[in-house]
């Protein structure tokens, strides 16, 4: 008898997933849905008694494998994936599907597994197991997601044979020490490049992304929402285990970061729009693997963490949307805030987070990397970075939650959503709130960092310096569309949406200047009610027009100078008594 | 030479605009030539008052025996790290003024008084000089009424403009008169109380009487209202609006930027110096009273700002609000509070020097003066409308500029007290900030020009301001960028030298 | 003690005519009053250091005396005599001889305003330079109230005989 | 500072000071309660008259010379001729800003009797102003500036830079009257111009109609009438005619 807690948690879940494929009762595989990502919380949290756990180890063929690691590292990518996971199963509670519970259970299980084993050959295992048992979930999306399903298909088995590739050329160049640990590019050679190209696709290293706009937007409704959360941040996971301090990395991420800015400004799809902005947050984190200082990589598993929730939740929501109204196209949608008010609410909470707004998930976390770029001195990445939040907040701040809710009424006028996508939102944003809650709440957060960390997010500056780069943000914003800084063709190709983006900027404008005026006259109306009351005098006094603001002389001010006279000789007197 | 502005530049950096304005008021009416004097006296004077600063630091605390006889018998200058970069501030204001003034001056004053105005100007410089390196309690009043007299002339002139500005002059005139009274009734009182017009001899026998009788507080409350009168403290700002909106272009940045600046320093003389916040009274009054007024001043001026649809007067009403920062600042009684505030107070004049300035060449070219007019100024005066966001970018306190240099000191002193509540209001403060200057920008880059600003092809015609007007007004810009990317390394010591001169015990 | 004010805007300055002229009885007085007045403004100015007075209160006395002579004998008389640019320049000369004593002391070594270095006894230096500064005093004192006149008097028609 | 004063022998003194300060409140509330502006330019010469002669008293001869000079001579002239320039009549104030009026005395006043208890009784030779720096310039005077009258060479020589700095002053309002009016009346009106194209008149904006943009039709009328007050010129009283 094998003890039970050697075996990888991840291979439970697997298992309910095969139980699923063969269920032909509905509720049976919910509850399977639900219930196998909190077994294998519960027993990752029974196993690892923070320190480093190895087990279930065996050899096969000669090689070594240890099929359960569970170090600091680890952990947290298991407790995250096992979160997604619930959430993900009660958002899909309203899906009567076998193909989509059984998949994205093997899935979530494969994902689970896979950051829980030690040696490459299983991360490789699990690595192709993602690849295969996800692209049935882009094949939900029906007839024209086949393709791209082939195309993703092919991309990640790719992938995991390149990874295989590395691994055997990594493990012969070390004498046979299989064991899955730091690679680093200084002393590998050739297998190091290619372990990192094999990551790289996963991870949606640019030129090597394409796959992720060309699957996710395809894919079925809770489809997309579950492959956001796993593979990329599988990935992730393997670059911070092997790759973390490699210099390249710094560069590829901030490129990741920046180049995805552009195109998800001109994109109409909106599931795109939030793919490209996926993307855009892997650079974040790949580029603090690649600084790979402590707080470096506390800001990389802090941001993984959140990250997964609060993309999610932006998945979750747009998935909504399209539930209800079909399309994700946001010339299609716009003044949904009437008929979805709560779909809404929990909306501008995911995009909040993302953009990192101060009381919100990710500004707690991707300051530290900002911060470790700037304790390495590396300025050009930091500034990058930069731009690149502020694009953050341009594309999936305003433009995802803008088009979507706001903008025209499109006239459209649809129920809520079902009330389980809107509990899974909710979970999404209560954490998204919670883990950045000022008074302790990202303490958690920190207390689940591989490394020791004092640092302290809400400092005046990092507040007031985030809220300036997201206005400063929205102002850029305006000045690209007002100076017509877009290129020419790609105009052409979404002239739908690209007319409608091009008038924002004057919009808000007449907007603001007509609400100004409007809220000083309102502010005014109400003002004048309320010192009817107390007499004409003092309402002449304080009105704009009246005798504190005009230009004329008049008593008032000797009178309160006198009156500060009196305050300031009563007060010393008291002082002085 | 050089030794001799050592050891009198410091009474050379007041006699000499005083005894040129005189000379200037009788120049004939040359076209520049009253200019080019007041500008090449300017000049000499900023850079003696550097000379000035640095004997003080290379020496420290000196003082200047005018007439040559010892305090207290005679008056003295007084130059301490407090004071010296002040006079070197106002002076080198002035230069910037001065270099834009002779455009805007020849499109607001006619030309028979321009030898007058710039003696008037001149005076101003002066009084305002006098009244900082003065260590003479009663000659601080002299010089208070030097610059104010002459100020409130200047802003008369502004009726070339717009005859509103007879009425802010007269109002102005009003209250700043009250203020003096008020002021040399307190130093009457202090007279009495120790017998000597010295500061430094006030300080010392005051401490010795441990804060002294009844008539030491009411000196002290009322040299308290009316410097607050002279700062527009808030609720006694209501001069301020009409004066600098109405004035002349030129006249409104340099009153700006330095006069509520000199009433300010002479409050921190007066709160730190002569009296000492470990009377009882003096703390109280300042962490209740002053704070109280400081942050509702913030709040409540940001507020008349946002509401305003004339240019000026929005400015105007933020100079309340911004010198609310710098009230807090003293509130504090701390080292750290000090140094925000004295920070502050430098950063904030030549940010607001520089918006009045590009505001003044809006004026000159097309007649500007309400917000809703600046529309698509983006396009039709480039480099002008640049300058104004960067500057409006510095007073927000966007990082990088010297706006978010000195309000990051202020929220840090606060945070050392744990006033919480106060970091709260600075940051409700800077978005108010955000809000009304992102309204004048928004008007001016997103607007469309006015169909009369376009030429006959339909295009829009370029009319950029001419290049003494761009020069101070670039310059500034650059400079408040240079204090928050660099400068504050240097700036931060200065402050922190003038806030351990004022509390050497380190506050409370 | 309310007079009876009507208002009544005037043409030109009024020119009584000869051997009307109800003010002879005025006019006679003050042409001897007024030198004496001006002969005390000096008395005040250089009694100064032995008794009280000084350049401020002689500047206004002398003032005083214009003043009055404007106001008999009509404000052209009264420019005739004490010319408009001779104001301007009396304001400012006096303050250049105030502030020019001070740069002298500055030319010969002391401070500013340091009299005594102005002769070689420190007592006769303090002599001098007071007097020199108190003659700058009622310079421009004189000439600034006498501005003031001016400036308001001549925005205005004469006063009205019928309305005093 | 008068209420403290020591009770002297002297007592024809007393009496003389209590008819003065009888004397200037009456006039002062007679200058109050009057609308006639000709009667109240009078009463306040009358009023610099009698606060020369109580300075007399006071032994402050060089203060009551000022006073009678400046006070009951020139100033009268000025406020003569700026009324003949205005009105003859001032118009009633509202009860309401009485109050305020009278509330600024209250206080100011209050405030002042506040630090009387305090303050070294009148001619007290050991006050701190006497004492201190006060002596000294007795003693200083005859060996340093070597003049019988110590006032002035307190202001001409120890203070001097203070009495250049209000010849000054005086210099710079004769300034501003030749800037603003003129010495012969000539100032003259003169309208700046923009040296470049006028887009906006200086005067009241037109509301927020011309503003461009959708929203600003759905403004009432209400709402353009207050943006109208809030940005038109308030009421100038015009200093010239």
């Amino acid at each position: 008898m094998i003890d039970l807690l050697q075996i990888n948690p991840g291979l439970w879940v697997i298992l309910a997933g095969v139980i699923a494929a063969l269920m032909p009762v509905g509720p049976v595989r919910k509850a399977l849905a639900i219930g196998a990502p909190i077994l294998a919380a519960f027993l990752i949290f029974t196993i690892y008694d923070s320190t480093e756990v190895l087990a279930g180890q065996f050899s096969v063929l000669g090689v070594e494998l240890t099929t359960l690691r569970i170090d600091n590292l680890s952990v947290v990518w298991g407790y995250l994936f096992c979160l997604a996971g619930f959430i993900n199963a009660v958002y899909a509670l309203h899906e009567d599907s076998w193909i989509t519970d059984s998949s994205a259970l093997v899935y979530t299980g494969a994902a689970i597994a896979g950051v829980l084993s030690g040696d490459w050959l299983s991360l490789f295992l699990f690595w192709e197991l993602t690849a295969i048992s996800s692209v049935f979930l882009v094949w939900q999306g029906g007839a024209h997601a086949y393709a791209a399903g082939i195309r993703y298909l092919v991309i990640q088995v790719l992938s995991g044979v390149l990874l295989l590739a590395g691994a055997v050329m990594f493990a012969g160049a070390n004498g046979g020490d299989w064991t899955f640990g730091y690679v680093g590019l200084e002393t590998t050679g050739a297998a190091g490049w290619v372990l990192l190209i094999a990551m790289g696709i996963k991870a949606g290293f640019p030129m090597l992304h394409m796959w992720m706009q060309d699957a996710y937007p395809k894919a079925s409704i809770t489809g997309t929402v579950i492959l956001a959360s796993f593979t990329t941040k599988f990935a992730i996971y393997a670059l911070a285990r092997a790759f973390p301090g490699t210099d390249i990395l710094i560069w590829i991420g901030c490129i990741m970061t920046c180049f995805p800015v552009f195109f998800a400004v001109i994109e109409n799809d909106l599931r795109r729009v939030l793919a490209y902005s996926l993307n855009n947050q892997l650079g974040f984190m790949v580029a603090g693997i690649g600084i790979g200082s402590t707080m470096a990589m506390n800001g990389v598993v802090g941001q993984v963490f959140v990250h997964v929730i609060f993309k999610g939740l932006l998945f979750m929501s747009i998935g909504a949307v399209m539930y209800r109204v079909g399309t994700a196209k946001a010339s299609e949608l716009g003044g949904l805030f009437r008929s979805m008010p709560y779909t809404t609410v929990l909306c501008l909470i995911g995009a909040g987070s993302i953009a990192a707004f101060p009381l919100l998930a990710a500004f707690v976390t991707k300051a530290m990397i900002l911060q470790a770029a700037i304790d390495a001195k590396l300025w050009i990445p930091f500034t990058m970075m930069l731009f690149a939040s502020a694009g953050v907040m341009e594309h999936s701040g305003i433009k995802v939650p803008h088009f979507t809710f706001f903008a025209h009424d499109s006239g459209r006028r649809v129920k809520e959503a079902p009330w389980n996508m809107l509990a899974a939102m909710s979970i999404a944003a209560v954490l998204c709130i919670v883990l950045a809650w000022p008074w302790g709440g990202y303490d958690i957060l920190y207390s689940l960092m591989p490394y020791e960390t004092d640092y302290k997010p809400y400092t005046w500056d990092h507040v007031v310096f985030q809220l300036q780069l997201l206005f400063a943000a929205i102002f850029a914003f305006n000045v690209l569309k007002r100076f017509k800084l877009y290129p020419a063709e790609r105009r052409a190709e979404v002239v739908d949406a690209d007319v409608l983006y091009r008038r924002v900027g004057k919009n808000m404008a007449v907007w603001t200047d007509a609400m100004w005026t409007r809220l000083g006259a309102r502010l005014k109306r109400g003002r004048d009610r309320a010192t009817a009351s107390v007499g004409r005098k003092l309402s002449q006094a304080f009105s704009p027009a009246g005798r504190m603001s005009e230009a004329a002389p008049s008593g008032l001010p000797a009178i309160l100078t006198a009156g500060l006279l009196a305050v300031v000789l009563v007060v010393a007197y008291i002082a002085a008594a | 030479m050089s030794s001799w502005f050592i050891s009198h530049g410091a009474a050379f950096i007041v006699i000499l605009p005083l005894l040129m304005a005189v000379i200037t008021a009788l120049l004939p009416a040359v076209r520049r030539l009253a200019w080019f004097t007041a500008l090449i006296v300017a000049v000499l004077v900023a850079l003696v008052a550097f000379i000035v600063l640095q004997t003080q630091i290379d020496v420290g605390a000196f003082i200047y025996r005018m007439g040559g006889w010892e305090p207290p018998h005679g008056i003295s200058l007084a130059i301490d790290a407090v004071n010296a970069p002040i006079a070197l501030l106002i002076a080198a204001m002035a230069v910037f003024t001065l270099i834009y003034a002779e455009p805007a001056v020849d499109s607001e004053v006619q030309r028979k008084k321009r030898a007058p105005f710039y003696a008037a100007f001149l005076l101003a410089v002066a009084g305002l000089i006098g009244m900082v390196v003065t260590g003479d309690a009663f000659n601080v009043f002299v010089f208070l009424e030097v610059s104010s007299i002459s100020t409130y002339t200047l802003v008369a002139m502004g009726a070339n403009r717009d005859r509103r500005a007879l009425s802010a002059a007269f109002n102005y005139l009003i209250l700043g008169s009250i203020g003096a009274t008020f002021f040399v009734i307190g130093i009457g009182f202090l007279y009495a109380e120790t017998g000597t017009l010295n500061m430094a001899d006030m300080q010392g026998i005051l401490a010795n009487l441990d804060g002294g009788s009844r008539a030491a507080q009411v000196g002290f409350g009322f040299v308290l209202v009316g410097l607050g009168l002279k700062l527009a403290m808030f609720p006694l700002h209501t001069w301020l609006p009409g004066a600098y909106a109405y004035s002349p272009t030129v006249v409104t940045a340099f009153l700006a930027s330095t006069a509520t600046k000199a009433a300010l320093y002479l409050l921190y003389r007066f709160m730190f110096t002569v009296f000492d916040p470990s009377f009882d009274y003096v703390a109280v009054t300042l962490t209740y009273v002053v704070t109280g007024l400081a942050v509702i001043g913030m709040i409540f001026a940001s507020l008349q700002a946002l509401f305003q649809t004339d240019a000026r007067r929005t400015l105007a009403y933020s100079s309340v609000a911004q010198v609310g920062y710098m009230l807090l600042g003293i509130g504090l009684i701390s080292t750290l509070g000090l140094v925000g505030s004295y920070l502050h107070l430098i950063n904030h004049a030549v940010v607001k020097g520089g918006l009045f300035l590009s505001l003044g060449a809006m004026w000159y070219r097309f007649g500007i003066t309400r917000i809703s007019d600046m529309a698509g100024l983006a396009k039709t005066m480039p480099i002008t409308t640049a300058a104004f966001t960067v500057l409006a970018f510095s007073l927000i306190g966007v990082p990088f500029t010297a706006g978010f240099v000195s309000k990051v000191a202020l929220a840090e002193a606060a945070l050392e007290r744990g006033w919480y509540w106060a970091v709260a209001v600075i940051m409700i403060a800077s978005i108010l900030a955000l809000l009304y200057m992102g309204r004048m920008m928004m008007v001016a880059y997103f607007s469309p020009p006015p169909a009369s600003a376009m030429g006959e092809d339909g295009r829009v015609v370029r009319r950029e301001a001419p290049l003494l007007m761009l020069l101070p007004m670039v310059g500034l810009a650059v400079t408040s960028v240079l204090i928050g990317v660099r400068g504050n390394v240097y700036l931060a010591e200065v402050s922190e030298n003038a806030a351990r001169v004022l509390l050497p015990g380190g506050g409370l | 003690m309310t007079i009876p004010v009507k208002k009544k805007p005037v043409k030109g300055p009024v020119v009584s005519p000869a051997g009307s002229d109800p003010h002879v009885l005025l006019r006679v007085i003050s042409k001897f009053l007024i030198p004496l007045i001006a002969l005390f403004a000096f008395y005040v100015q250089f009694h100064g250091e032995y008794g009280p007075g000084g350049g401020f209160q002689a500047g206004v006395i002398l003032a005083v005396s214009v003043i009055l002579y404007a106001l008999i004998f009509g404000l052209n008389e009264a420019k005739r005599a004490f010319p408009p640019w001779l104001v301007r320049v009396g304001m400012t000369l006096g303050v250049l001889l105030y502030g020019g004593t001070g740069v002298v002391a500055w030319l010969m070594g002391g401070e500013f305003l340091n009299y005594s270095v102005l002769f070689p006894d420190p007592i006769d230096g303090q002599h001098y330079g007071i007097i020199a500064i108190e003659v700058g005093v009622l310079t421009t004192v004189t000439s600034v109230m006498i501005a003031f006149f001016y400036a308001f008097g001549s925005r205005q028609p004469q006063i009205e005989d019928g309305e005093w | 500072m008068i209420l403290a004063a020591e009770i002297s022998p002297a007592i024809p003194t007393i009496l003389l000071d209590v008819c003065l300060l009888s004397l200037l409140v009456v006039t002062a509330f007679a200058i109050v309660r009057m609308r006639s502006l000709f009667a109240i330019v009078m009463l306040q010469g009358v009023y610099s008259l009698v606060a020369a002669a109580w300075f007399v008293t006071l032994d402050a001869v060089d203060v009551a010379f000022t006073e009678a000079a400046v006070g009951a001579g020139v100033s009268t002239v000025l406020m003569l001729s700026a009324m003949l320039l205005a009105d003859r009549k001032s118009t009633p104030v509202p009860k309401g800003r009485q109050w305020g009026a009278l509330a600024v005395v209250l206080i100011a006043g209050a405030a002042m009797l506040f630090a009387v208890p305090d303050l070294p009784a009148y001619g007290s030779a050991t006050s701190p102003a006497n004492a201190y720096v006060g002596t000294d310039y007795l003693a200083k005077t005859a060996k340093e500036v070597d003049i019988p009258n110590v006032v002035t060479a307190v202001l001409s020589s120890y203070r001097g830079y203070d009495t250049f700095g209000e010849v000054v002053v005086i210099f710079a309002a004769g300034l501003g009257v030749l800037l603003l009016l003129g010495l012969n009346g000539n100032a003259g009106r003169y309208q700046a111009e923009v040296r470049g194209r006028k887009l906006s008149e200086t005067s009241a904006p037109t509301g927020t109609a011309e503003r461009d943009g959708t929203a600003s039709a759905e403004l009432s009328t209400r709402e353009v009438e207050v943006a109208k007050t809030q940005s038109g010129p308030p009421s100038v009283t015009e200093l010239e005619p």
